[in-house]
């Protein structure tokens, strides 16, 4: 290959939201000749810096990052840009966008307005009111996107004066299961319950019934199962932001860059964002490759 | 003449640097009473766990009733019938002296539940018979709760129980009260006329004279005398012993 | 100074043994400080909740049922790795071992395999990967912290590498989720199965020979090596547990939740041993019971239990925890110091 | 069969010492055995980057900065969680007292304060919550495992309480952003720091009074009270160096990134006590040195760097990285045990 | 008529449901050197290990030089002039020779920095004055490297050197050669010439008879007899010990 990239994700390998995204970047590095590696920094900024650098080090063309801090990898992402290799930021970017950071470009969605978007549409369809009090457990609250997404559901309750509660649920099924319902037991009042991110999503419907209520549910990502609820009706809607594209592109804007010159251009992915039970069909059978 | 039922021939056991017995050999007959002696750090009780399997030679071979053998662990040392008593006595502070004495060879139904009444009871029996050893209430109580002679009592104890033809007692009674040592050292001849073979390793002379038949001298890991009762007396071998 | 020689005594006072009370001496045996421990805490809760049925609802049948159904998972790998601990041994990998052998049995099953195969299967694959991890500890010496770390990444990445960063569903038909998440004369399968496990591990620790030759190569290695006992085999055999142990919490969380994360598990392994020194376990073997692991295990859940029914701030709940665990192992070893006096 | 007393051997043969190759001695050595095994892998590594440079830049100098970048953080907390666990205690707790620090720091400096205030305001909380930590375990007589697993809990609880879920910016000025970050001769500062410090404690457990009273107390805590050392003085200062040592960690990988996030740290606990075991420290305490503890940090980032610039693929990194690490310490286990012979 | 320079009186100590001593009373002159008899489990080294410091008194009270004093800690009593050879020896396996001598007391710079140089000479030259060991080779051997009576040998070292007023020994040759155990029991005349008292417990008669002013006798946890040497003889004594 006469490309070389290399893509590093923030958090670690077993996050599934991240498959579409390595599918994109694969499919993108087969077409265009990309000789590509991706690499994983653990939800470590210090780690993520150590890659990006011994990325810069190894020599490739290009490298595709998730900029899941505003401060944390400017001098590295700069040093590399001064190497004169392309850096593509996808996923997350830098607050202040291009003026905070030298990436070329970014590919991706803003994960706090996609919050926004099921909170307010929540409200909406279930007629949430001031003083309504709203379940929004965590698996990992100071997880950039939890931060994110949990705070663009909270910015659409505050405006309406509803209250949101949390609750640290941690990434495993069973247990994220248990301590859902053990809340929803004890706090009788809640009106609605919110995943944020795959986890909560996936155990929140069978946690309602565990704690024998009846409570309307969203969340976010996409498996089977969450796929399953939607369908059933046992979830509202879930939150999508066409993870193969923030793969795709950056690998392909990198080759395009270093063969033919081409500037990088940003890319927004979230565009119908939101999936309910009329469009989730059409969405399933792609789950796992392409969404 | 009767085969020896333990014999070494030229065993050498290194520690890195160190070797602790050089081209050491003797031999043990059925119903015999070995004093083994020396200095410290002569090596007597790395003996000891050279026949007990706990340590490999380095080089030498081992016989069993003439048979070469090699022990390769405790177990094959077991087998071939040897028994002992260590000299950091082998105790599991954290269980009972019940279970410390039935430590590996634990009476069992079976389905291998052990029969722990039954245990507790031989356990605090042959307390009292092989040592007569007061002060032990209870065969529940944990040995890391007991004194330094009650400990090696029930090592000697447990040493007894399992005896079958030779026994190797690393400084038994140097923990033991005047009445509680010759207990055990009347054990030691009441084996002998069971024919059961002892090899005694002590400090102590008169008690060495009291019950051995022969005695081994060891300096600096080597044998320097090996001389019969009948052909010494406790001056020579305090002579022996002190000036080697 | 000299004195006549003086019979100060004439019959010297046998039986020095004070008689103590039963309360006494239900603390002074294993595992007693942490049922009186647990019991008082049971006590509180429930006095509690029936004054206050409705702010406390910890007696509530749907409450009971999800404590039983929490329970089991932590506290069948607490059983495993409490066995591994008293032989002297650690195990950091049983995270990992969890989440892999849960995504085997659903993947095989969702192939076609049945589930009454796939999950022996689990156990199966777990127990050999304990007896690898035995294996590498004993032939090349090492401390089992390290080898059973090298564990916890390498079978983390070992799921990724058999099926990627997919969750996978499990949907085993009626007669495996009875089996497994049914319930049974009111109580919840999963939590019979603990109580089962429980009963053959205090028979298998305290009761047969296995058992005392366990205590014996943890509390001194040499000691029992000197008595003639295959402590390599002890090991061994404790690490298969562990394994196994693993394995079968894995099947136990996957009927739960109908389906397996990749990333399930993490931090399991700290919690499980965390039950195992809150119920007493020494971190250098030897010391243990499986009362004291059942209740470590039951009380660690208790706490988060009671905490989620309170309504404690919920972004901050591992403080809370944190606070009463560190808390409730403080209470244990003060009256176990009383015991003793 | 007796036998007339018979002379064996005249003179019985003193010096029983073998003479020993001067590898074979440095083996013996304390942590020589990992010298050796470290010092055979750089070769290793360097022959390779010398026949392939282009292939394997593992002597370019932009790499070898990196690599002095990256193991000051990890070093100097093992190096804190070294001297503890020569103690015979453990600390779970770095990783979260490593963000805690830095994130006030952080946020002081934010809010006005100077960076040379706010650095040793950092070093001096870890410090308190260390001792925190050891007040807990001495006066409770609980084991630090379970007190330190609360900790990892609690301070990053309170990382959440003090700033919530947010990063925080870290901006000190050119003078402390050179003091940390800077390079003098050639050499990073983080490095210099890692090894002004690896000396100092050297010093202190090899040379003086103090280490020899921690070795005594982690070696046989009983003796070292009998013979009238304060061996809760000593756990204490171990738990404060301890503390210390990760907050000066979470300094330097603040300066270095020029941000905090309050998720950071995670899993550097175990990762802190692995460099440890790799370089022979014991768990159980009493055993162990610097050295080792250098030298095991250093291994690590070795290990993971030399796979970066191999391009492995990110997805199983941890697998191969699990399998060097088990590797490396079975071969240094191996060195080992043919020294002693 | 001097006054004791230790005294204990009417002390208790209990571990559980345990009475190991109960209302022992007993007294060292200046200079002289008690034997404290007794069988296994009497409670000895509990008497020993109260002294040094290492148990607290259940009740009871303690008087060096008539003033009552309570050691709490062993740093107590080592102010009061006590030093002590623990039964279970009191030393540290992983570290050498020369540290385990001089654990807690190290020779120091102002700074703290150990004098390895000069600490390692005094440990060989103790060693040898002490307890004429031999085997020793190096005072940087680990202590877990030696055997049974060179770690003895090296605990007497270590108390003979910080003697100060009294000296603690319990069963301090129960793992010692016939010429060890020789000169250490020299050893504690010698310091009786200093004025140094010693408290010697062993279950050797011979050995305490040879050496000891006066004889306190202990059964059960408590003192059945306490008598001068002028007023025994070694005969008397084996009665009293084994008859009690
Ligand atoms: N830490 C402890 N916990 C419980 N019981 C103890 C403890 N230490 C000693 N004992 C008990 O106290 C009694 C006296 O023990 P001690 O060690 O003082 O006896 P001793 O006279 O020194 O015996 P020996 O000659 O065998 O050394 C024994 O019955 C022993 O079981
Ligand atoms: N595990 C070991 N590692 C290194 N050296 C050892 C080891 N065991 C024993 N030695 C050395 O071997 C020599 C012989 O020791 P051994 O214990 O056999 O002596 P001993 O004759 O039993 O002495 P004692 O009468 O003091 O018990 C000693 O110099 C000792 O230092
Ligand atoms: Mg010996
Ligand atoms: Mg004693």
């Amino acid at each position: 290959a006469d490309v070389k990239a290399t893509m590093i994700i923030y958090l670690n390998p077993s996050v599934q939201f991240f498959n579409p995204v390595v599918k994109g970047a694969q499919d993108a590095a087969a077409q265009f000749g990309v000789d590509l590696d991706v690499q994983y920094a653990n939800n470590d900024p210090v780690r993520q810096n150590d890659l990006i650098e011994a990325a810069t080090v190894a020599g490739v063309d290009g490298i595709a990052v998730a900029i899941s801090s505003s401060d944390a990898f400017d001098k590295s992402i700069c040093d590399a840009v001064k190497a004169g290799i392309v850096v593509i930021g996808f996923n997350n970017d830098d607050l202040e966008g291009s003026k905070g950071n030298c990436r070329q470009a970014y590919v991706g969605m803003n994960e706090f307005a996609s919050g926004y978007e099921l909170g307010n549409r929540m409200i909406e369809k279930f007629g949430l009111k001031r003083g309504d009090v709203v379940f929004n457990p965590r698996e990992i609250p100071e997880a950039s996107f939890a931060v994110a997404r949990g705070g663009g559901i909270e910015k659409a309750m505050k405006e309406k004066g509803i209250k949101v509660e949390t609750v640290r649920a941690g990434l495993d099924l069973a247990e994220a299961r248990n301590i859902m319902a053990q809340f929803l037991i004890a706090n009788k009042d809640v009106k609605a319950v919110f995943g944020t991110g795959s986890v909560t999503s996936t155990v929140g419907a069978g946690a309602i019934e565990d704690a024998g209520v009846k409570v309307p549910f969203g969340g976010f990502d996409l498996a089977v199962e969450i796929a399953n609820a939607v369908e059933s009706g046992a979830m509202f809607a879930t939150m999508d932001q066409q993870p193969y594209l923030q793969g795709y592109y950056p690998i392909a804007q990198i080759a395009m860059a270093k063969k033919y010159g081409l500037t990088p251009t940003d890319v927004d992915t979230g565009q119908g964002a939101f999936l309910d039970k009329d469009r989730i069909a059409r969405v399933k059978p792609m789950i796992g490759s392409y969404r | 003449m009767h085969m020896p039922i333990l014999e070494l021939h030229n065993i050498t056991k290194r520690f890195g640097a160190l070797t602790a017995l050089r081209d050491l050999s003797f031999h043990v007959n059925e119903g015999e009473v070995i004093g083994l002696l020396g200095d410290n750090g002569a090596g007597k009780s790395t003996a000891v766990n050279l026949i007990s399997g706990i340590h490999k030679p380095s080089g030498g071979h081992l016989f069993v009733d003439g048979k070469q053998t090699l022990f390769s662990c405790r177990t094959d040392s077991a087998e071939a019938g040897i028994e002992t008593i260590y000299q950091n006595t082998a105790l599991v502070d954290s269980l009972s002296i019940t279970r410390n004495i039935f430590m590996g060879r634990e009476l069992c139904t079976h389905a291998g539940m052990l029969k722990l009444a039954e245990m507790r009871e031989i356990a605090m029996q042959v307390l009292k018979s092989a040592v007569h050893i007061s002060g032990i209430d209870s065969p529940d109580m944990l040995v890391g709760e007991l004194s330094g002679g009650q400990k090696q009592a029930v090592a000697i104890a447990r040493a007894v129980f399992f005896k079958r033809r030779i026994l190797m007692l690393d400084e038994p009674t140097s923990a033991l009260s005047v009445r509680e040592t010759e207990a055990l050292l009347n054990q030691v001849l009441k084996l002998k006329a069971e024919n059961v073979s002892s090899v005694l390793v002590t400090h102590n002379l008169y008690h060495a004279y009291q019950v051995c038949d022969r005695f081994v001298i060891m300096s600096h890991g080597t044998k320097v005398f090996d001389v019969a009762k009948a052909d010494t007396s406790i001056s020579q071998l305090t002579e022996y012993v002190v000036l080697t | 100074m000299t004195a006549a020689p003086m019979l100060v005594q004439a019959t010297a006072p046998h039986g020095r043994l004070r008689r103590q009370s039963p309360l006494m001496r239900l603390i002074g045996a294993p595992a007693g400080a942490i049922l009186v421990a647990f019991i008082l805490i049971q006590v509180l809760c429930i006095a509690y909740a029936l004054i206050a049925p409705d702010e406390f609802r910890y007696l509530s049948s749907q409450n009971l049922t999800i404590l039983m159904k929490a329970v089991p998972v932590l506290g069948c790998m607490a059983l495993g790795v409490g066995v591994l601990m008293i032989a002297g041994e650690f195990d950091l990998s049983v995270g990992s071992v969890y989440a892999l052998t849960a995504i085997v049995m659903a993947v095989q099953v969702g192939s076609g395999m049945s589930p009454f195969l796939a999950a022996p299967l689990a156990v199966l694959i777990g127990v050999a990967i304990g007896l690898l991890h035995g294996f590498i500890t004993l032939r090349a010496a090492l401390p089992s912290f390290i080898v059973t770390l090298g564990g916890l990444l390498f079978w983390r990445g070992a799921v990724l590498l058999y099926n990627g960063a997919v969750q996978v569903r499990f949907d085993p038909g009626p007669a495996f989720q009875g089996l497994f998440g049914g319930t049974f004369l009111g109580i919840n399968a999963a939590f019979w199965w603990f109580l089962a496990l429980s009963l053959a591990f205090y028979l298998l620790l305290h009761r047969h020979r296995f058992g005392n030759h366990v205590f014996a190569t943890g509390g001194n290695r040499a000691a029992a090596t000197a008595i003639g006992i295959d402590v390599n085999r002890v090991k061994m055999t404790a690490f298969a547990i562990a394994g196994g142990m693993a394995a079968f919490a894995g099947i136990l969380a996957t009927v739960r939740v109908g389906s397996v994360q990749p990333g399930q598990g993490t931090g399991l392994e700290l919690q499980a041993i965390a039950a195992c020194v809150i119920g007493g376990l020494s971190l250098t073997g030897g010391r243990g019971s499986v009362l004291g692991i059942f209740l470590g295990g039951m009380l660690i859940h208790t706490i988060t239990n009671v905490l989620l029914l309170m309504r404690a701030p919920g972004f901050y709940l591992d403080m809370f925890i944190a606070v009463l665990i560190v808390g409730a192992a403080a209470f244990n070893s003060m009256i176990e110091r009383k015991g003793r006096g």
